[in-house]
Parts: structure tokens; C-alpha cells; sequence
């Protein structure tokens, strides 16, 4: 029997439909995954199920609840979803209000619902697997895991029939994920809740529900059970976005390491604490004591959870910061970091991960991209054109784009464009700083096709930045895994992720969501 | 415990009430435009001082009436010798200071010592610089020697400026006044009021009021306000442009009366082109009296032709030498070789009459082309600039000591117009004491100076009063500064 | 905190030592001679210097500057020159006058901003939403003066409740004290509190919009119920700030609202003793405004951290 | 932003012609008034409001309309003047706070608690007693109080768009940090500073018509909306006209102004532009 049904539900905003005419039944005791990439209306249809839309929304279309069409009263509606509804949003950072004790903010869901009580509020910590000193404890005193945790506990205060997780782990590191998508699976078993899952991770979802619905620009694409929709799926977008979570391994000779480009020498990057008495403080090493190679050509992976130390690492080598102690020597040059002769930088650029931050929005593409070529002494103004044309049509975009300003971009062209503009100054090393993880996946494969085939072309030696593991073993030649500013583990990505040795590796590792079965 | 509580309670109640009702009839609350820095009226040339203090607190030798009479005062008499050089004063017995001291002639010659003194912070110092030697003859007698013959000088020492003070607390009256006057210091709440009470103990004819209540209230619509809603009983001088608020109300009584202030159009005699005769007289001519006193005054001012006070037995009517007349300004300036008139800065001290004045003026010169710049000033800045560095081409202000043509014989006074002639003139005034021959010497001034067009002698400031109508007793005209209120009281 | 809280007050102390040395020499430069001022215009140069010389001013600026500061941190503040009292004791009784009105002021302000702005945070959008607004918006714009002699005009000389200007102490009568007050801290008031009803709705909207308020909403609360629960308190935060500001300014406009209504605050006592050249008063009346507005910052700054517990620690 | 996305904001359209509206009047008094404001005319003072004088004559005989236009004009020049001075000093004094830390942000704080600490009033009795009262001394003393809000306003943007990893990529690019807040920190702060710019300006006009009536600000014969006030005031119970006039004049100015400023923020910011869709992006 459904417990949700929903019918032909209509969501617009001044006239643009956001969801149209999606129809959807969720069962009792159902896992139910929803999964559409950016745009694709499926957090929209969520806050449709729980009356959270905002004021300006349009509704068309029926939604019921256990049968009951959901109550037009909004203290009624507050009630139900109060009693029997628990959600779980993205961002942990936001959603816990940052000037209350997070024992108070559960314990006022607790009272929300009727079920009062210190118990209570220590109950559901040791359910979600936090300790019950935690209850003193002020959000943005806790991990985003914890922080995750917290919302759990809130979302199960009520004792729940529906649990609605809106990409719960997308904010959270590898290690994390995994873990908080275990515990969800682990309390819907245990309280034998229905569960909305909604991502846009396909793996993710295949781990954790039984049941899916593709959306795609507010449409309903395919629905069906998980294992019968991603090992057959029906519609050629769902197929692609199958695809996109297995990544080819590369193609082509493995690299063999001749001439050393780039080396980085015991360098270190320290942090100065805040604090009355600065100079008491220990500082923070954020690198500490770290030493690399890199050689002409290859493609040097650098991975490990956030805050381990491999931004700071790529902002030193390509001179945005500098070292605290040690240095770096560039085919020769020495430096230090910020001190990297301009000369020199011409040899060196990065690609940033966010494509929505790294271009200047008053800027036209033309004035963004020719901006390194300042480092190029005496370029006139029809080399300059040339070098621009050249760049664009490199990374498969128009030159007509040349003109535009960034907003008239998706994503992915701009993600493009920055490739674009990172090999304006023909350089011998680029640094990928995540350059995939802020793109729709269905993107993701063609922007690490270009990155694959340019270096193929020009010869590029790339050092990539990430944490995703399947994209390292695809692209990189020889991985370095690092932690607390430290590299613990190097190795060939297929004899690493084979046999990894240390803890880390072994936990990223374990983390990994399992391939899609074909 | 409760009951002695509820009695204290019931008698202030009736304290309250009984001094309520009786408030009407011997209190009084005045209202002042300015608070006085200070109330040591030797030691500062604000008018807000006298206004409180000059014959309420302290008293002269000789006390100036209504009319601007010389009268007794603490002295009771006095002989002049043939000469006019030396004065002997009988003093009044039995007059004591508010703290009990009592008043003989060593205070008088401490008070004038005082003044004369080097280090002497006086304002009008300058006045009393013929006295040569004041002697004590007994404890009831005072004799003074000038050093030239002074036809002002009984009327000099009735000023403010001379009041007697006594050894004991002179150096303490800016904060905490004594002296012999009919009302007693009690109280000054810095920024809102002073309040003085009846002198028991006073040595003349008690006055009417027990006790007086300054208010300063610097707003014209504030005081406007205040009047209406009865929070003062009256004020000296209101602003003219509000008087028709008062106008035909049956409550109150506007009193119009005369000052000693001619506002003139000072110019400065020793610049270019203002050293010019024909650019004065053209201005002279281009300035329309009857319009500035109705714009400045509200037609309450008093044209005036010359430097002189239209209420003084001496005053002549010279305001036709040069009448309104712009064809002939022209002519004048075409004379003077500026046929299309000039520029000039024009400073304006920060008081009404000459803001407004000014602007008017402005307005007029500019149909004989003078183009005059407006300056707004403050009192320091203006005291600075135009009085002590003559830094100015033209200002407005009202000159308001009594009997002040003298100043036309300075050569160094701020306007710089030196004629030897008038400096003659003068000398031999100051030096005259018959009183046919003093109004000669004085009328002949008036005309040369009037001819000269030494300034632009635009009018004599009027004081206009509002009071409760309930109000009998207040000085109409202003002849010296000060609010006197020996004769004022209630009827009903 | 303490930490934090220690910076801060040497921040401030920094800002007040400034302030007073900008005092200091600022006026130094004034045209205008005091002496030449209290005599007026017939005192002879003799007396002026002998003036000049009673009252100090012919010694070297940086000596004076020197003993105004050790003067103030013994509590001794000089005499006025125009008026030879203590000046701490003229400031303390005009303080007696502008603190209460500025307080006032602050109350009324606050009582009747913040509820409003929360009344129309709440209807966002609706009719009472824009009613208000509109409302706030002419607030705004009338300039207090103004205000104060509409409101003179109707309460003081029309109806002839309450008084039209002017001030009795506190000593003799309380009531009529506080009755002359009341004009005044309304015209200071009312536009303020305009202010503070658009700021408060602001912050509000800003806050309804945050993904903890959904969570409040998600708990079972309704949107009143999770705007007062969770929004008000996070949107104190920019209302905090804004008062701290509202503070200085309503100070400063004490200044020319106790001209409108004739009251002898600190204000109008800096306004005389500049007309009047009282440097001695002026300097120390303005460093003592410029403590107050000062200080108002620093509660402010430290308010934040009782508030917000994360810059109670980020800041240790 | 093109003519039809301006549509979009009604508020921003009303407040926008009725500012330009004043601003329209005031700049036409600068080549034509109904009489010239100098014209004093003491015989034809009081007049009320008719076809000769659309709004009166006042307590000189100068006609009303005249002399609001004018008024207009000053206060508006004020406003605007001590917004330049404000954005002039301020903006640049925020940005290098922002790019350099260290000493030089210390100093611009310091000096904007300093700037703060003191009202404008004070400043501007000071500025008055130093040079004189009058327009410019408004505008100085207007101008210094506008100076450290602008300073927080460009910081505090510069800061948050400094975090963008455009920024880094100027730097990579090897632009100087001046360079960079020139070519990337200013051009998008730039609407941030506007925004602020009308809020100074209506607040501006406000200190100015204050500073007037105490008679700090614009002196006679120029005239302002404050001026007027001041010089109408003792009037008020006689002529409550000569008082209402001026002083609904800048309740309506301040009004649009406002009016317009948040019209602008609203059209300007693209993320209060798309609040309504930005929690449930994705």
C-alpha cells in the first residue's frame, strides 16, 4: 500500500514549470531513490511532499499521505510533518541553527512531537552513534558528519513513518558518506521506515534503495526497481548517466619517468593560530615537511580527505602562497612559492575547481582569458589573438564564445573555458584542483576526456587534486595519498587501490560505493 | 512609622498647593535668548549677564532709570567740583552684600581699583581710564579724581560695568554673585535657568516680586511656545517676525520701546574703494530704509540718519541727507570711476537682524551693480576678524553703548575713519559739561558724520517686550542692558 | 573571551587616544580668540593678554595637550573658561539630561521598531507587510527636527498636554522632568525606530530564508513559529550592530533635537562652548561623547559574543 | 541589466522618476527659476499660494517654488558631494584594507572606529568653527562620516569576492594586488557601492537639512530645503506653510530616494534577485 502518492504535480515559478506532471507512488517500507542531476526538480518535489515550498511556488496536481491528501492548513500541515514525517537536508553547515546548543534543538523536536524527556534526547544521540557529551556542544562545535548525525537524531525524533534525505552526504567527505549513508540504511532496517533518498549519486543510490526515479528537467524520465532500471535501463539518459559513474581506464602507454620537471624539496606551510599572544600559539602545519617529484609528462594524482593539506600543497607549487620552510625547483628555477618569477609562471597554471567562481562575471571571456598572457613580455597584439583562438578551439568551444561574458555559460563550458584559459601561456605543468567534482556527472566524462586527450597532444604533465578515487585510478599515473599535511602512501593507482597499505588508503578504499552492477 | 509617613505627605501636598496658589502674585519666570557665560557683569561684555544681574543683584553708585536718567544709587548724593575733575560721593548707610558684609567706601575703591587694575579683566575698561585716584575720605564718603573732564561719567559708573564689589567674594561672582542688590543669587541650573529671591535684609524700597526665574530658551519658536503654554510669564525682546502671534491676544501685552543700538552698515573707511566719499554716498543711496526695517524688524526699527539714538534729547533728523535714490547711486559710482559698480564681501555677525539685513542689502546694491559676497560669522570669529584685524570691506552690526559717537574720533577703531575735524569735535565734548553746548558740539558731529557717510546708517534697534498681561512695571525702553525688576509686579 | 575581550578594549583605548589628540590639535587650529571673545569688543589689549595669560594659552600646544590628558585620567577635566566651574561637573549634569533623553530615545525605539519589523517579516509580502513599510519609509525620511515641532505644535501648543521645550531637574520635580522628555525622545525617536523596523525585517526575511528555519519548519513548526523560535534571535545579530550605530547617532542627534526643544544637554553645551570659544569645555564634552560612542560599540562588539557562541570562541 | 529586467522592479521604476523628477527641477534652477531666489522683495512677503506664485512667497517676499527648486539643488550637490568624498576615500581606503593585511588593515579599522566615533554633527560644528559654516563645510563634515561606511561596505565585499578563485587567478596571471582590486575587487563591488551610495545620499540630505538648521550648513543667499526650515521656523505658528513646504519636500525626496535604493539592491544583487529559488536549487 502506497504511502505516498503523488499526481500529476505541477511546480512553476512565474509561469516556468520546474516539475511538471510528475506522477510518483512510494510504498510502505519502500527505499525510494530519486536521482536527476542539477535543475532536474527532485528537491522541489521533496518540499512539494512536506509543504515546504516557498510562498511563490505554484502547485497543480495532488499529493497524499497514508491516503489523506495533504492538510491546506499550514498548522496542520506543521503538525504532520512534525509527527510523521523526518527530514535530512544537504547542508549540515546551515541547517542547524548556529546559536543553540544541539541537545536543545533535539530536545525541541522531542517536545514538537509530545515525547519529552533527557532520555529521550540521549536515546537518539547513541542511535545515531554520538556520545551524550555532544549535547552541549554548539553546531559549528562539530564535524560535518556529526553535524549530519545531529539532524538524524532531530529527523527521528518524532518516530517518524516517512524519512526524506535530501542529498544528505554530498556536503561530506568520502569517509564520511559512506558512513552516514550505512547509518541511514542501518535505521531504516532497524524502525522499519519508508525512505526518500534524493541525489544525484547513481551508486549511491543503488547502494542504499530498492526502488528509483530518473528526473530530468522536472520530468519523470524512468521509474522502476533499482536493480531493473540500472542494469537495463529503458531511456538513453538514464543509460548515460549509468555510464558516467564507470570511468574508462586510460588508454595509451603508461608514462615512463625520464626528466624531472618539477620537485619539491622538505617543504612545509605553517599556520599561525589565532590567539591573544600569537607567537605562543603552536601553529598549524598544513604541510609539513613534504618532498615530490614530478616528472615531464606524467599525470601525479594527490588525494586524501578534506583539510589534509593538498590545496595548500598545489597553492604553493603554483605560487599563490608560500612555503614556510623548504622550496621548490621548477626545471631549475627555485622558489618558494608567491616568489616564482613572473617569467616562469608563464610555465605553470591551474584549473580551479569551482567553475562558477573562476571567472571574473564583468569580465568578457576575451579579457579573462588573455589575463596570463601579461606574463608573456612583448606579445603583440595579433600573437596575443592568435594565442586566444588557438586556447578556445583547443578545448572544443566556438570562437564566437570569445565575445560573451561568463554567465551566458553551462557548467561545463565554463569548466572548459578555464582549461582553456590555464593553457593559454602554453605551459609544461597544470594543476587540476578537483577539476570535475563541481560538474553534473553527466559532464564529468567529456571535460576528463579533454583533459586526457590535450595532454596527449601538447604534452602536458598534469598534478590532479581530488578525492574521488575512480577518477585518480582513470586518469593518474602515479598517486600520492596524503594526511594531516603528510604524504602517507605512493604508488601506481592500480597496485594502490589493489593493496593499499596504510590506514587511510584503507578507509578510502572501503568508502568507495560498489560499481554499479552491469 | 505609617502615619508621621502620611502626614510629611499630606503637609508637603499642602506646601505645594499654597505655594501654587501664591505663585502667581510675587513670582515671576523670564525668559532670556541667552544664558550668560558668566554672572560677574565687570568681568565680560555679554549682554545675558546684565540681563540677569545688573540691578537685581548688583547695584552702581549711580543707577540709570528708564528714560536713561542718571539717579541716585548706593550713593546718595555727590557734589562735582568747578573743574569737573573731581566727584564726592555721600554713601548710603546700612547697605550690607547678600553674604552679610556690609558696603562702605573701601569696596568702592576696591571695585575701581579693580577695573584700572593692570591685569584687569574688564570690557569697558576704556571707559573709566580718566578716574586718576579714588580716595576714601570716610566710611559713608568717596572722592574720585579724573585726570581730564568726563561729560559721561556719573552715567558710566551706573553701567553694568561699574556695579560694586566687595573684597571678600569678587573673585568668586562669575559662578556665585554678591552684591547689594534688592534680589539674592540662589541658584543657576547650567544650561536651563538662573534662579534669584527677594534680599530681606535689602537697604531700599523692597520690591513687589519674591522671587525671579530666569529661562533660556535661544529659539524663537521655543519661546513662542513657551509663552503660549505659560511656561514663562514674559520675555525683554522677542523676535519681531513672531510678534502677531501676540497681536490682539488679550493675555498678553507687547511692550515696543527704544535701545541704544544703531545697526549701521559699517564700512571699512581705509580700503578701496570704500575710501571713496561718492562710492559711500552712492551707497548711501541705493539702500532703501523703510524696506530693510520692515524685512529686518518687522517695521519695528527706528530709521536713523547718523550715528545717534532717535530718543536722545541731542538727536537731529538726518535720515533725508541722502535719500533713497538709485539714478543718482549710479552717478555717484560713475563718478567715482566704477560706472559698473564693484565687488565686496559683506561679513554678517550671527544675529537676525544683520543676517536678514544683509540679505536685503544685498539685493538692493546689486540694481547699482555692487555685487556683495555674503559671510556668515560667528561671534568669535567675527570679534577676530572684522573688530580686532579690520579684515572686511562691509559688515552689520548694532552698536549698542549708549552715547558711543566718540568712536568716530578713533582712528583706529575698526571702521577706520579718521576726519580731525570730528576728532576735535570730540575733545571738546568730552571736555564740556553745560548742557546747550554739549547738544551743539554733539548735534554738529551727527552732521558730519551723516555727510561723510561714514557707514550705512540704516536703524535704531527697538526692544520689543512680551509679557503677561497681568504684568505692570517693566522697563519699556532699553537705555542700558539689563532686565529690571525693582518695580515690576502682578495686578489683578 | 577574556582574550578577546581584552584586544578590544585596547582597541578602543587606541580609538580614544586619537580621538583626543584629533580633538586636541583640531581645535588648536580654531580661528577666533577666547579671550578676546569673553571681553568683547571695547576690552583693551592689555586686558586680553592679561587674560590670555590667567587662562594658560600662551603656553606650548603640546604641553597642554600633555596636561589635558593627565588632567583627565585624574578625573580632573580643567575649568571652563567662560563659565570657571570644574568642567566634569558641567558635563556631569548635562550628562543628567542627554543620557536619560538618549536612552529614552533608544526604548521607544526599539519597542516600537522591532515588533513592527517582525509584524511584517511574518506577513512578508502582504498587505500589512507593505502598510508597514510604507509607513517605515516615511519614518525615515522626516527629519527629526521637524517631527519635534509637529509634535510641538500638537501636544504642547494645541492640546497643551505636555510641555513645549525647556527642562525642570530631576531634583525638584521628577514628573515634570520626565513630561519635558517626552517630546523630545519621541522626535528623536520615531524615525529611528523606523530605521530599526526595516533593518529587523531585513534581517528577518534574510534569516527565513536559511535552511535552519526549513529544519524548524521540517520539526513540525509552523513559519511563525519557526521565525520566532529561530529567526528573531539569529536576526539580533545585524539589529545589534545597527543599534550600536543607532546609539552614536541618536547622540548626535541629541545635538540638534536639544536645540529644537531647548533642553541643557551635552549637546547644546558643546554647541555654546563652541560658539562661545570654551575650548577647555569643548575638548573634554567632546572626548566624553566620543567615550560614549565609543564605549556603545564596545558593548556592542562584546554583546555579539553572548549572543553568538560562535565568535565567542573564534575569537579567544 | 536592460530596460526590461528594470521593469521588473516597480519600486525601483517609482523611485527612480521621482528622484529624477526633484533631480530634473533642481538642475532647471540652475538656468530658470519662476523669480530669481536674490529677488527680495519686502512688499510681497506672506503671499499665499496662487497663479502668481504657485507655492507662495516667504518671509522676504521670494517666491516659494523658486526657492525650493533651489533648495533642492543644494542639497542634492550636498549629498552627492559628500557621497564622492565618501566613496572617493572610502572605497579606496576598504580595498586596501581588503588586498593588504596586516598593518594597513589595522590602520583603515582604526581609523573608520575613529571616523565613526565621532557624530557628524560634532565634526561638523568643528569644520564650521574652523572655516566658517556653509555648503562645503556640510559637505566636508558629511563626507567624513560617509567615508568609513563606504570603507565597510568595499571591504567587506572585497573580502568576500577576494575568496572567489578568480582572484587567484588574477594573481596567478601576475597582476599586483592594486591591479587586481582595480580590474576585479571594484568592478564587482561596484553595485554594492551604489546601493550604498543612494542610502548616503538620502541620508545626506537629511544631515545637510540638520547641519542647516542649526545653522552649520548652507548660508544665505544660497538656499536649501534645511535652510528654508530654519529660516521658517519662528514662523511656523504664523505661516505653518513656509514650513510644511521644505519640509514635505524632503520627506518626498528621502522617500524616493529610498525607494529607489532598494529597488536597486534588489535588481542589482542577483542573489536576493533569485532568493525565492535559492534554497531549493538542485
Amino acid at each position: 500500500m502506497s504511502l505516498v502518492e503523488i499526481e500529476k504535480l505541477t511546480i512553476s515559478f512565474g509561469g516556468k514549470a520546474a516539475v511538471s506532471d510528475l506522477s510518483l507512488s512510494i510504498n510502505k517500507g519502500d527505499r525510494f531513490g530519486v536521482v536527476g542531476e542539477s535543475g532536474s526538480g527532485k528537491s522541489l518535489t521533496a518540499l512539494a511532499v512536506t509543504g515546504l515550498l516557498p510562498e511563490n511556488a505554484e502547485v497543480s496536481g495532488a499529493i497524499r499521505f497514508d491516503g489523506a491528501h495533504l492538510p491546506q492548513d499550514e498548522k496542520a500541515m506543521a503538525r504532520l510533518r512534525g509527527q510523521r514525517i523526518g527530514m535530512v537536508f544537504q547542508e549540515p553547515m546551515t541547517a542547524l541553527n548556529p546559536l543553540l546548543r544541539v541537545g536543545d534543538q533535539i530536545e525541541e523536536a522531542l517536545k514538537l512531537t509530545g515525547h519529552e524527556g533527557d532520555t529521550a534526547v540521549a536515546g537518539l544521540l547513541t542511535e545515531v552513534g554520538l556520545e551524550a557529551q555532544h549535547t552541549d556542544r554548539f553546531p559549528h562545535q562539530l564535524s560535518g558528519g556529526q553535524r549530519q548525525r545531529v539532524m538524524i537524531a532531530m529527523a527521528l525524533a518524532s518516530a517518524p513513518d516517512l524519512m526524506i534525505a535530501d542529498e544528505p552526504t554530498s556536503a561530506l567527505d568520502v569517509i564520511t558518506q559512506r558512513v552516514v549513508l550505512d547509518l541511514i540504511r542501518e535505521i531504516c532496517d532497524r524502525r522499519q521506515m519508508t525512505l526518500i533518498f534524493i541525489s544525484h549519486d547513481m551508486r549511491a543510490v543503488a547502494t542504499l534503495c530498492d526502488r528509483i526515479a530518473v528526473l530530468r528537467g522536472g520530468k519523470l524520465i524512468e521509474t522502476g526497481p533499482v536493480k531493473e532500471v540500472l542494469s537495463r535501463p529503458a531511456d538513453a539518459y538514464t543509460q548515460k548517466l549509468v555510464a558516467a559513474t564507470r570511468m574508462a581506464p586510460r588508454q595509451g602507454e603508461p608514462h615512463v619517468a625520464e626528466k624531472t620537471l618539477l620537485e619539491v624539496v622538505h617543504l612545509t606551510r605553517a599556520f599561525p593560530q589565532g590567539g591573544f599572544w600569537r607567537w605562543r600559539q603552536k601553529p598549524l602545519l598544513a604541510v609539513n615537511d613534504v618532498s615530490l617529484r614530478v616528472s615531464a609528462g606524467e599525470c601525479l594524482a594527490l588525494v586524501g580527505p578534506s583539510g589534509c593539506g593538498k590545496t595548500t600543497l598545489a597553492r604553493m607549487i603554483v605560487g599563490l602562497d608560500s612555503a614556510t620552510t623548504g622550496q621548490m625547483r621548477f626545471e631549475g628555477t627555485a622558489y618558494r612559492g608567491s616568489d616564482l618569477p613572473p617569467a616562469r609562471r608563464a610555465d605553470l597554471s591551474l584549473v580551479f575547481q569551482d567553475p562558477f567562481g573562476s571567472f571574473n562575471p564583468r569580465l568578457s571571456i576575451t579579457q579573462s582569458l588573455g589575463e596570463p598572457l601579461r606574463l608573456i613580455p612583448d606579445l603583440d597584439p595579433l600573437a596575443r589573438e592568435e594565442r586566444l583562438m588557438e586556447a578556445i578551439d583547443s578545448v572544443g568551444l566556438d570562437r564566437a564564445m570569445l565575445a560573451r561574458f561568463p554567465h551566458e555559460f553551462s557548467g561545463g563550458q565554463r569548466q572548459r573555458l578555464a582549461i582553456a584559459r590555464a593553457l593559454v601561456t602554453r605551459p609544461s605543468l597544470v594543476v587540476l584542483d578537483e577539476p570535475v567534482s563541481a560538474l553534473d556527472v553527466s559532464v564529468r566524462g567529456d571535460v576528463l576526456d579533454l583533459l586526457v586527450k590535450l595532454q596527449n597532444q601538447l604534452g602536458l604533465t598534469y598534478i590532479i587534486i581530488s578525492h574521488d578515487l575512480d577518477m585518480v585510478a582513470a586518469m593518474a599515473d602515479r598517486v600520492l595519498v596524503m594526511e594531516a599535511g603528510k604524504i602517507v602512501e605512493e604508488g601506481k593507482p592500480d597496485a594502490l587501490f589493489a593493496a593499499p597499505q596504510h590506514r587511510l588508503t584503507k578507509a578510502l578504499m572501503e568508502a568507495r560505493l560498489p560499481d554499479i552492477a552491469a | 512609622m505609617r502615619v508621621t509617613k502620611s502626614f510629611a505627605l499630606a503637609s508637603a501636598g499642602l506646601l505645594l498647593a499654597t505655594s501654587f496658589a501664591f505663585a502667581q502674585s510675587t513670582e515671576i519666570r523670564v525668559g532670556a535668548p541667552l544664558e550668560p557665560p558668566m554672572l560677574d557683569p565687570t568681568a565680560g561684555a555679554a549682554e545675558a549677564i546684565d540681563v540677569v544681574v545688573y540691578q537685581n543683584v548688583f547695584e552702581g553708585l549711580t543707577r540709570i532709570d528708564q528714560t536713561g536718567a542718571v539717579q541716585p544709587g548706593l550713593a546718595s548724593a555727590w557734589t562735582v567740583s568747578e573743574d569737573g575733575l573731581t566727584y564726592r560721593f555721600t554713601l548710603n548707610d546700612g547697605v550690607t552684600f547678600h553674604d552679610g558684609t556690609a558696603f562702605d567706601a573701601e569696596d568702592v575703591k576696591f571695585t575701581f581699583e579693580r577695573i584700572l587694575a593692570e591685569d584687569s579683566v574688564n570690557a569697558q575698561k576704556a571707559l573709566y581710564e580718566a578716574i586718576s585716584a579714588v580716595t576714601v575720605i570716610d566710611p559713608l564718603t568717596v572722592e574720585f579724581t579724573l585726570s581730564r573732564p568726563d561729560g559721561l561719567f556719573l552715567f558710566n559708573i551706573g553701567r553694568g560695568d561699574a556695579v560694586i564689589v566687595a573684597p571678600e567674594s569678587a573673585a568668586n561672582n562669575a559662578t556665585d554673585p554678591i552684591g547689594t542688590g534688592p534680589f539674592a543669587f540662589v541658584q543657576w541650573d547650567r544650561g536651563s535657568r538662573v534662579i534669584l529671591e527677594q534680599y530681606g535684609p535689602y537697604w531700599g524700597e523692597k520690591p513687589a516680586l519674591t522671587k525671579a526665574t530666569y529661562v533660556f530658551i535661544g529659539d524663537t519658536a521655543t519661546m513662542t511656545n513657551a509663552l503660549l503654554a505659560g511656561d514663562v510669564d514674559g520675555t525683554y525682546n522677542f523676535a519681531a517676525e513672531a510678534l502677531p502671534v501676540f497681536d490682539g491676544n488679550p493675555q498678553f501685552k507687547v511692550l515696543v520701546g527704544s535701545t541704544e543700538g544703531e545697526t549701521i552698515l559699517s564700512t571699512n573707511n581705509a580700503k578701496s574703494p570704500f575710501d571713496k566719499l561718492e562710492v559711500r554716498q552712492a551707497m548711501a543711496h541705493a539702500i532703501n530704509r523703510q524696506e530693510i526695517i520692515d524685512g529686518a524688524t518687522y517695521g519695528y526699527g527706528v530709521p536713523i540718519g547718523s550715528h545717534f539714538a532717535p530718543h536722545h534729547p541731542y538727536y537731529i533728523d538726518l535720515t533725508n541727507t541722502y535719500p533713497y535714490d538709485l539714478d543718482k547711486a549710479r552717478e555717484l559710482l560713475t563718478e567715482a570711476g566704477y560706472p559698473d559698480g564693484f565687488s565686496a564681501t559683506l561679513k554678517l555677525p550671527p544675529v537676525n537682524y544683520a543676517r536678514v539685513s544683509g540679505q536685503i542689502i544685498a539685493s538692493e546694491f546689486a540694481k547699482v551693480g555692487i555685487k556683495l559676497e555674503l559671510v556668515n560669522m560667528e561671534w568669535a570669529q567675527w570679534l577676530e576678524d572684522v573688530f580686532a584685524n579690520k579684515d572686511f570691506d562691509l559688515t552689520i552690526i548694532s552698536h549698542v553703548e549708549p552715547f558711543d559717537i566718540g568712536i568716530y574720533a578713533n582712528p583706529d577703531y575698526y571702521f577706520g575713519y579718521n576726519n580731525p575735524e570730528v576728532q576735535a569735535l570730540n575733545e571738546t565734548l568730552n571736555a564740556t559739561t553745560d548742557e546747550a553746548k554739549r547738544k551743539e558740539l554733539a548735534q554738529e558731529m551727527q552732521t558730519i558724520i551723516a555727510k561723510d557717510a561714514v557707514n550705512g546708517f540704516l536703524f535704531e534697534l527697538a526692544q520689543t517686550g512680551v509679557w503677561n498681561a497681568k504684568l505692570e512695571g517693566m522697563w519699556q525702553n532699553a537705555p542700558v542692558e539689563g532686565v529690571v525688576l525693582r518695580n515690576v509686579h502682578w495686578v489683578e | 573571551m577574556t582574550l578577546y575581550i581584552l584586544r578590544r578594549i585596547f582597541g578602543f583605548l587606541v580609538t580614544l587616544l586619537i580621538a583626543a589628540a584629533v580633538i586636541f590639535f583640531l581645535l588648536d587650529l580654531l580661528p577666533g580668540d577666547p579671550a578676546r571673545f569673553i571681553l568683547g569688543i571695547n576690552a583693551t589689549p592689555e586686558a586680553v593678554a592679561a587674560l590670555r595669560l590667567q587662562m594658560g594659552l600662551d603656553d606650548p600646544a603640546i604641553v597642554r595637550f600633555g596636561n589635558w590628558l593627565f588632567g583627565m585620567l585624574r578625573g580632573d577635566f580643567g575649568l571652563s573658561q567662560t563659565q570657571k566651574l570644574p568642567v566634569a561637573g558641567l558635563i556631569a549634569d548635562r550628562m543628567a539630561v542627554t543620557l536619560p533623553l538618549t536612552i529614552f530615545a533608544m526604548v521607544i525605539s526599539v519597542v516600537i521598531g522591532l515588533p513592527l519589523g517582525i509584524l511584517a517579516a511574518r506577513h512578508r509580502g502582504k498587505i500589512i507587510d507593505t502598510g508597514l513599510m510604507i509607513l517605515a519609509q516615511t519614518g525615515v525620511a522626516i527629519p527629526n527636527f521637524w517631527f519635534g515641532m509637529l509634535l510641538t505644535l500638537l501636544f504642547a501648543v494645541t492640546l497643551r498636554w505636555l510641555p513645549p521645550g525647556g527642562f525642570t531637574p530631576w531634583n525638584e520635580d521628577a514628573w515634570a522632568s520626565l513630561r519635558g522628555l517626552v517630546l523630545p525622545s519621541l522626535a528623536l525617536a520615531l524615525p529611528q525606530a523606523a530605521i530599526l523596523a526595516r533593518v529587523m525585517r531585513t534581517a528577518l526575511v534574510d534569516v527565513s530564508s536559511q535552511d535552519f528555519i526549513r529544519t524548524a519548519r521540517a520539526k513540525g513548526m509552523t513559519f511563525g513559529e519557526a521565525l520566532w523560535r529561530h529567526g528573531v534571535r539569529n536576526a539580533l545579530l545585524p539589529v545589534l550592530t545597527i543599534l550600536g550605530l543607532q546609539f552614536a547617532f541618536l547622540v548626535a542627534g541629541t545635538i540638534i533635537v536639544e536645540n529644537v526643544f531647548y533642553l541643557p544637554g551635552l549637546g547644546k553645551l558643546i554647541y555654546t562652548a563652541i560658539m562661545e570659544r570654551d575650548l577647555v569645555l569643548v575638548r573634554s564634552a567632546t572626548i566624553i561623547l566620543v567615550l560614549v560612542v565609543s564605549f556603545t560599540m564596545l558593548v556592542v562588539d562584546l554583546a555579539y559574543g553572548f549572543v553568538d557562541p560562535r565568535i565567542r570562541e573564534r575569537r579567544a | 541589466m536592460n530596460w526590461r529586467s528594470l521593469l521588473k522592479h516597480p519600486g525601483l521604476v517609482i523611485g527612480l522618476s521621482a528622484t529624477a523628477l526633484f533631480a530634473l527641477l533642481a538642475l532647471l534652477s540652475l538656468v530658470w527659476t519662476p523669480y530669481p531666489i536674490a529677488d527680495i522683495s519686502i512688499a510681497r512677503r506672506f503671499a499665499t499660494p496662487g497663479p502668481e506664485h504657485w507655492l507662495g512667497t516667504d518671509q522676504l517676499g521670494r517666491d516659494m517654488l523658486s526657492l525650493i527648486m533651489s533648495g533642492t539643488l543644494t542639497s542634492f550637490t550636498v549629498g552627492a558631494m559628500a557621497v564622492l568624498i565618501g566613496a572617493g576615500i572610502g572605497v579606496p581606503l576598504g580595498l586596501a584594507a581588503a588586498i593588504y593585511d596586516g598593518p594597513v588593515e589595522w590602520v583603515v579599522l582604526r581609523f573608520s572606529d575613529l571616523a565613526f566615533a565621532f557624530p557628524a554633527v560634532v565634526i561638523a560644528i568643528l569644520i564650521a568653527t574652523l572655516v566658517g559654516p556653509g555648503a562645503s563645510n556640510a559637505v566636508i563634515a558629511i563626507g567624513i562620516f560617509n567615508v568609513p561606511v563606504f570603507a565597510q561596505v568595499a571591504r567587506g565585499g572585497a573580502l568576500a569576492i577576494s575568496t572567489l578563485d578568480f582572484v587567484a587567478a588574477a594573481r596567478l596571471a601576475g597582476l599586483s594586488k592594486p591591479m587586481i582590486a582595480l580590474r576585479h575587487l571594484l568592478p564587482n563591488i561596484a553595485s554594492l557601492i551604489i546601493v550604498q551610495g543612494t542610502i548616503q545620499l538620502s541620508l545626506g540630505i537629511l544631515a545637510e537639512a540638520g547641519l542647516s538648521y542649526i545653522g552649520l550648513g548652507t548660508q544665505p543667499p544660497a538656499t536649501s530645503l534645511g535652510l528654508m526650515l530654519r529660516d521658517a521656523q519662528s514662523l511656523f505658528l504664523i505661516h505653518p506653510w513656509l514650513s510644511l513646504a521644505p519640509g514635505l519636500a524632503i520627506v518626498v525626496i528621502v522617500i524616493a530616494l529610498n525607494i529607489a535604493g532598494d529597488g536597486l539592491r534588489d535588481a542589482l544583487d542577483p542573489r536576493l534577485r533569485n532568493r525565492g529559488l535559492a534554497n531549493v536549487a538542485g
